[in-house]
């Protein structure tokens, strides 16, 4: 698996290649990055087959310094929990870029969005699979200051006024981050995740621990909108390209705020329920707060966008809920909510351009006057939304009943009760878009355009098939090992060093 | 070190005066202040290579703070308003946010090692390796190209990005209507 | 390909041809629904001799045996009837293509889920029928103008809130001891079981229609047309209900050592049977009330289920089936009326039989059968359901009046309500308008017709045919022989006299009118306000030519007492709609109305201004740091 | 530990320039505070006493250095808070253009 830098040095090349290559045709970059994407998918997929015969974790030393006896250089360790995240992040960042090549004849500099795309790809595989904590946060950087700028890609009023506040409540999370890393190192001196996590589990856990901790997860609650962090969210996930809308909710938040969250509190600094359960209920009781506050923001919202983006706050509520309930079943249920909400979100946010492109505005109010039909899009639409929602047979629907029943093994009866409401809150808001903007249109049909039609169909496969295999293939190939590998803590840095 | 206590007193007191100060061109100047005496505070814990740094970046960010006001305007209008009571809540959490702030970081920092004592353990194999293998002299630049090249490749990735999204954020039209 | 994979895959590929060539449609979807039904018997005669199961891609794994294969055959058999009869009867409509395909598929759906062999295929199989559902009522919520919208979510999201806790029990099922398939008899001892019962017999009520989870189809049936209705509510929920209820009861758990909750459906099924035919008394429309008379049937095959004794869960069994039959019957001939009068209000129809004679006698036998008169097939069920009833004594059950009581007493009353309906749609007086109505086509009362026929069939052959055929075979007891009745003499018994009865009630009633002006205060009435409306409860009874002997005999003090209880049971059946119905809806909107202040409230937070997020975002990490660090 | 406190100091002094200030370029300026003040504290902690710079002068020196590696990271995050400043500041003139004020408060189309 010596490839593994190629995954964050494919797309950092496309980046470098375009700005050089579009001078000569503009739809080189199209070509360019939509290979970019497609190499990494298979490359991604190729690593899940790959990865069970190397054991648990490969590590991947950059340059010529081994990470024994002591861990001199960057390295790259990938373990499962990553081959999940990466697997996740190719598929969206696939089915984007292909949507995006017919989208983004609503934009001008083309090259500029394809650079900042690929940027961002580089930036989130890189999260995924950096072993080194400063380089874990020169990797946020990357992503997150590429989103910036994405966000704010239509430069109309709103946009920039979005893509202002993301970035300032970004920053503050960036640079929180920043000094937790600081910290870390004056009381470790070492930047290795795994030599980390070995120094700290020789200490005793004063303040110093606890203020680390508690700086890395206000910056990584930031990045991941958990309520009382979301304010940037619906203003920059509904103002953003409809793909980059779809990369942030689908993918950004969970790399970068859910991802690195659990890698450093469960596998680094070795918490669990038995040694940190206020840590655990801290996160259960925010995630249920989004879970409500969210839903009811949904319920009541009249702009496309902005009711999914409040809907995504939701559901990374029901993931933080996993994670703060700590057991198998419950992490089960996070991370396969990761990956159902990364396709399913992805789909509802990519039928916004279309719509808004046909209609001319988001408005569920005006669009509810729009007379031409738009079946195809509302079918799209209803089968992610169902997906989201929780209705068998589509993979959302596992998620769902896997953190419920989490909930129940780990005797909270509340918070099951409350997830099973609220799920049918889930598919109250997101029917009503159905409802209001798809039915009831007697007009033309509006065609589909090519790009944007594929990368539909391979999205509603998606959900569909992984629903189907869910329990035979997906489960215990890929999502219980990644579960295990977040479960077992510390014995992350023991099968890191080992090698 | 009596330097050193000096000029993060300067430095607090220049960033008083930006954040307070009426006029936008002096605030950046004052900014500037702050970050010219970080880079001789650099230079008093013995980084030269991060002084230098540090004043071409702050030269570069001066510029670009006094390029946009003059594009722009350089009297802060929002400080003419009376404070209501939004404000005063504002300053009353960021009061209480400082408060728990400095206490909890005052009981942090006493478990990290006195000031001027690292525990340099990965550094002193730095020390060794970087003169042996690498034959540097400089071996911060033995650190940023070899041991830890990637996070090099990662800055100059960040700069690469913003550049483009400055280009971005500049067009003057976005969409196609 | 066996006939597993056939009976589900080819009604979807041939509907989906139908959709797709529009001219050949019609005959695409017959074709789809007969191919389905060949298949289903092919799977039902199998089924008779052995048990099979299937595996499909390690994922679906199918299995039928003999309880699966006949409910097989009977929702294969509704849904080739209903689609001939829909063609028909939709041939107008606007979006009748996707409403035949979604038709097509959810009977094929249907099939699927009861040849479900272990609880992830089941999962599977539910889930994709409540989308289907969903989107096929989905098309009518704008068809009226008032409710329809609320009717529509109310109906999903009592059938998907109930559906998910099914499918919760099922997964906790699954979590805890892996794949099950459904022959296990487990025992209902231990808190998962016990949990995983109640929460999948709380998806089968809904799904049935048992109260308190049964507005959804009085709701629904202001939207839906007639034979979605008789499909639906009717006969596929019914036999997926009560099939799934059947299943884990004494299949996948025992539900005989666990008496508590035996009794636990028993007192459901005793209140749905009363409650709910005490609504449908005081109800104005002919589908709202034949609605209600379904949730009221759903309350005998459950407590018949519940007793736990052989006999009463074989009437229960029985029930079912019956129901399925008769109910869809007279959906689909309410349906007939309205095809040509375009009027549901009882009020506004009458004498309608002499012109619509097919319909009426299908409908006759139907609502005779429902209301549990020998020899016809619901007087049996209802008959062993009340054997199973008594039996209880000999276990200690002490309860057993009660149910027998509101049994019994469910029984008169629908008779009651199916005098009245018949009476103030077929007979009486017939107003001017609808002079002229002619008998549907043969496609509208064919199916009718032949669903009222294995009506007879099953009451009069009860015993050889359905009983020792179908029923007894399918159930895993030895069941004891009918104790102290003589089926035989009492058939012919009743067969005659109804038969006179009813040749004198045709030519007595409905040829003889005699038509006289009316004076009101010396003018002369005109004819519309002549016309007496049916839901003036019994006094059509009192001039009924059969009664009017008895008349004039003077017992005008029976029919007092008539009256008397009729206002009683109105007075009831208003409070329990007042309590039951009234609540539920008040709860809905009470949800809805404070999802709406909260969520109103919650967005000012979203004020726009940085500042303010800033301000929230700070308590919260001070609230973080007092957390951790203190 | 007092320089420490100090930089902790600067970096209240940008939160709170962030968190009460409604001029965008001063909001622009808090975060440059906050910037200086993390990587000033990431220098502080390699810093050794009585040591030299990380520079060998000759082949022979005493190797009695500060800690190089917090030097190379500084260099890294100080040419990301540049990236980062450039891009907020371009933001502010394009709003400043379009909204003609810089006043926080008047920016606020998006809400609810």
């Amino acid at each position: 698996m010596n490839y593994l830098p190629l995954f964050t040095a494919l797309p950092l090349l496309g980046a470098f290649l375009i700005p050089l290559l579009s001078k000569i045709w503009e739809r080189l970059s199209d070509i360019i990055s939509n290979v970019i994407t497609t190499l990494l998918l298979i490359l991604s997929v190729y690593s899940l087959f790959l990865l069970p015969i190397f054991g648990k974790v490969y590590v991947y030393e950059i340059g010529k310094w081994a990470i024994k006896p002591i861990p001199l250089g960057i390295v790259f360790t990938f373990d499962n929990l990553s081959l999940l995240m990466v697997l996740v992040i190719n598929l969206l960042s696939f089915a984007c870029s292909l949507y995006s090549i017919t989208y983004l004849d609503n934009y001008t500099a083309r090259w500029k969005f394809w650079t900042l795309f690929l940027l961002m790809v580089a930036g989130l595989n890189g999260v995924a699979i950096t072993g080194d904590l400063f380089n874990l946060f020169v990797f946020i950087e990357i992503s997150a200051i590429s989103s910036y700028a994405l966000v704010a890609f239509g430069v109309e009023k709103e946009d920039l006024e979005a893509s202002f506040k993301y970035q300032i409540i970004g920053e503050i999370a960036g640079l929180t981050i920043l000094l937790a890393i600081a910290l870390i190192y004056a009381k470790t001196s070492t930047l290795n995740m795994a030599d980390i996590a070995n120094t700290f589990a020789k200490e005793s856990k004063g303040p110093l621990f606890w203020f680390i901790i508690s700086l890395l997860t206000f910056g990584f609650l930031i990045k991941s909108a958990l309520f009382p962090f979301h304010f940037w969210l619906p203003d920059a996930h509904s103002q953003a390209p409809a793909p980059i809308s779809a990369m942030l909710s689908g993918i950004f938040i969970k790399v970068v705020g859910v991802y690195a969250l659990s890698r450093l509190i469960f596998n680094i600094f070795g918490l669990n329920r038995l040694n940190a359960s206020h840590y655990f209920n801290l996160l259960l009781i925010l995630g249920i707060f989004s879970i409500v506050i969210a839903g009811f923001i949904a319920l009541k919202q009249e702009n496309y966008k902005r009711l999914l983006a409040y809907s995504t706050i939701s559901q990374v509520g029901y993931i933080f809920v996993g994670l703060g309930l700590a057991n198998f079943w419950s992490i089960t249920g996070a991370l396969s909510l990761i990956f159902a909400h990364a396709l399913g979100k992805g789909l509802l946010f990519l039928t916004a351009g279309p719509v808004e492109k046909e209609a001319g505005s988001l408005d569920i109010h005006l669009l509810s006057n729009f007379k031409k039909r738009m079946s195809f899009y509302g079918i799209v639409y209803t089968l992610g939304a169902l997906s989201l929602a929780g209705i068998p047979p589509f993979l959302g629907f596992f998620p769902k009943i896997f953190l419920i029943l989490g909930a129940i093994k780990g005797k909270r009866f509340e918070v099951a009760i409350i997830l099973g409401i609220f799920s049918l809150l889930t598919l109250a808001y997101l029917l009503k878009i159905t409802n209001k903007v798809f039915t009831k249109k007697e007009g033309e049909e509006v065609k589909g355009v090519s790009s944007i039609v594929i990368s539909f169909l391979f999205l509603v496969f998606l959900i569909f098939i992984l629903g189907l295999f869910y329990l035979n293939y997906l489960e215990p190939n890929l999502i219980s090992k990644a579960t295990e590998a977040v479960i077992s803590g510390v014995e992350y840095a023991r099968l890191v060093l080992i090698k | 070190m009596i330097e050193l206590y000096i000029l993060l007193i300067i430095s607090i007191g220049a960033g008083i005066v930006a954040v307070e100060i009426k006029d936008l061109l002096a605030s950046a100047i004052s900014l500037g202040i702050v970050g010219f005496s970080v880079a001789i505070m650099f230079i008093l814990t013995q980084a030269p290579d991060l002084a230098i740094v540090q004043i071409v970046v702050e030269v570069l960010t001066v510029v670009i703070f006094v390029g946009v006001i003059l594009k722009t305007t350089h009297i802060d209008t929002t400080l003419e308003d009376k404070l209501n009571v939004r404000d005063y809540l504002t300053k009353g959490i960021f009061a209480l946010f400082g408060i728990f702030f400095l206490l909890f970081s005052i009981l942090a920092l006493k478990e990290l090692p006195q000031f001027g004592m690292p525990i340099m353990k990965i550094a002193s194999h730095y020390l060794v390796k970087g003169f042996e293998e690498i034959r540097a002299a400089n071996q911060v630049a033995a650190v940023i190209l070899d041991f830890r090249g990637y996070d090099t490749l990662g800055e100059a990735t960040v700069l690469f990005t913003s550049v483009i999204g400055v280009l971005t954020i500049l067009r003057k039209i976005g969409k196609i209507k | 390909m066996s006939s597993f994979e056939l009976l589900i895959i080819l009604p979807i590929i041939l509907g989906f041809l139908g959709y797709l060539i529009s001219f050949l449609r019609n005959e695409f979807y017959f074709l789809g629904a007969i191919l389905n039904f060949y298949y289903a018997i092919r799977i039902f005669l199998i089924s008779r001799k052995i048990e099979v199961t299937r595996k499909i891609f390690n994922i679906l794994n199918f299995s039928v045996d003999k309880l699966s294969g006949f409910v097989l055959l009977f929702i294969s058999l509704f849904t080739l009837l209903i689609l001939i009869y829909s063609i028909r009867y939709l041939k107008y409509y606007e979006k009748k293509k996707e409403y035949f395909y979604y038709f097509l598929l959810i009977g094929a759906i249907g099939c699927g889920t009861v040849l479900a062999g272990d609880i992830l295929t089941l999962i599977i199989f539910w889930g994709i029928l409540l989308s289907l559902i969903s989107l096929i009522f989905g098309f009518f919520q704008y068809a009226t103008k008032e409710g329809g919208e609320f009717a529509f979510v109310k109906s999903i999201s009592i059938l998907g809130f109930s559906d998910f806790l099914l499918i919760l029990g099922l997964g906790l099922l699954f979590i805890s001891y892996g794949n099950l398939s459904f022959n296990l008899k487990l025992p209902l001892n231990n808190t998962i079981n016990i949990l995983s019962f109640i929460l999948i017999t709380i998806g089968c009520f809904a799904k049935a229609g048992a109260i308190p989870l049964h507005s959804w189809i009085p709701e629904i049936s202001k939207v839906a047309p007639a034979p979605t209705m008789a499909f639906i509510p009717a006969s596929l929920d019914k036999l997926l209900g009560i099939y799934l209820l059947l299943r884990i009861s004494y299949y996948l758990f025992d539900l005989n050592t666990n008496f508590v909750l035996k009794n636990y459906l028993m007192i459901i099924g005793s209140i749905t049977i009363l409650a709910a035919v005490l609504m449908a008394l005081i109800q104005k429309e002919v589908m709202k009330l034949l609605s209600y008379h379904t949730v009221s049937q759903v309350g005998y095959m459950v407590l018949g289920i519940g007793t736990g004794i052989p006999i009463g869960i074989a009437g229960g069994l029985f029930h079912m089936l019956n129901n399925a039959i008769y109910k869809s019957c007279l959906f689909l001939t309410a349906g007939q009326v309205e095809f040509w009068t375009k009027e549901t209000k009882i009020e506004k129809l009458g004498g309608l039989a002499p012109n619509m004679p097919i319909t009426f006698t299908s409908f006759l036998i139907s609502a005779l059968a429902i209301s549990g008169i020998p020899p016809l097939n619901g007087f049996f069920s209802k008959w062993m359901v009340y054997q199973g009833v008594i039996y209880l004594y000999k276990e200690g059950n002490y309860l057993f009046p009660l149910y027998l009581l509101s049994a019994m007493l469910g029984s008169i009353l629908t008779l009651a309500s199916f005098l009245k309906l018949t009476h103030s749609i077929f007979l009486g007086e017939r107003p001017k308008e609808y002079e002229k109505i002619k008998e549907v086509n043969f496609s509208l009362w064919f199916p009718s017709a032949l669903l009222a026929f294995l009506s007879l069939l099953f009451g009069i052959l009860a015993i050889p045919l359905p009983i020792k055929g179908l029923i007894y075979p399918s159930l895993p007891f030895r069941i004891e022989e009918f104790g102290f009745w003589q089926p035989l003499l009492a058939f012919i018994l009743i067969v005659l006299g109804v038969i006179v009865g009813f040749v004198i009630y045709l030519f007595g009633a409905v040829k003889k009118v005699e038509r006289k002006d009316i004076f009101v205060g010396g003018e002369l009435l005109k004819e519309e306000e002549r016309h007496f409306s049916g839901d003036q409860f019994y006094s059509p009874i009192k001039e009924a030519p059969l009664l009017e002997k008895g008349y004039e005999f003077g017992e005008e003090g029976s029919f007092d007492f008539y009256n008397y209880l009729t206002a009683i049971f109105s007075g009831f059946s208003l409070l329990f709609k007042e309590v039951i119905d009234y609540i539920l809806e008040l709860i809905y909107h009470q949800i809805a109305y404070f999802s709406e202040i909260f969520g109103g409230l919650l967005r000012k937070i979203q004020s726009g201004i940085l500042s303010d997020y800033l301000f929230v975002i700070f308590i919260g990490i001070i609230i973080i740091l007092l957390i951790l660090i203190l | 530990m007092l320089p420490y406190l100090g930089c902790i100091i600067l970096f209240l002094i940008g939160i709170y320039a962030i968190l009460t200030k409604r001029n965008l370029i001063k909001i622009a300026i808090g975060f440059c505070l906050l910037e200086y003040s993390v990587n000033l504290f990431f220098a502080f902690i390699g810093y050794k006493k009585d040591a030299l710079a990380p520079i060998y002068a000759n082949l022979s020196q005493a190797r009695n250095f500060v800690d190089p590696i917090p030097q190379a990271l500084v260099l890294t995050a100080i040419v990301i808070g540049l990236g980062t400043t450039a891009l907020l500041l371009s933001v502010a003139l394009r709003i400043y253009e379009k909204y003609k004020t810089f006043d926080i408060k008047e920016i606020k189309r998006l809400k609810e």
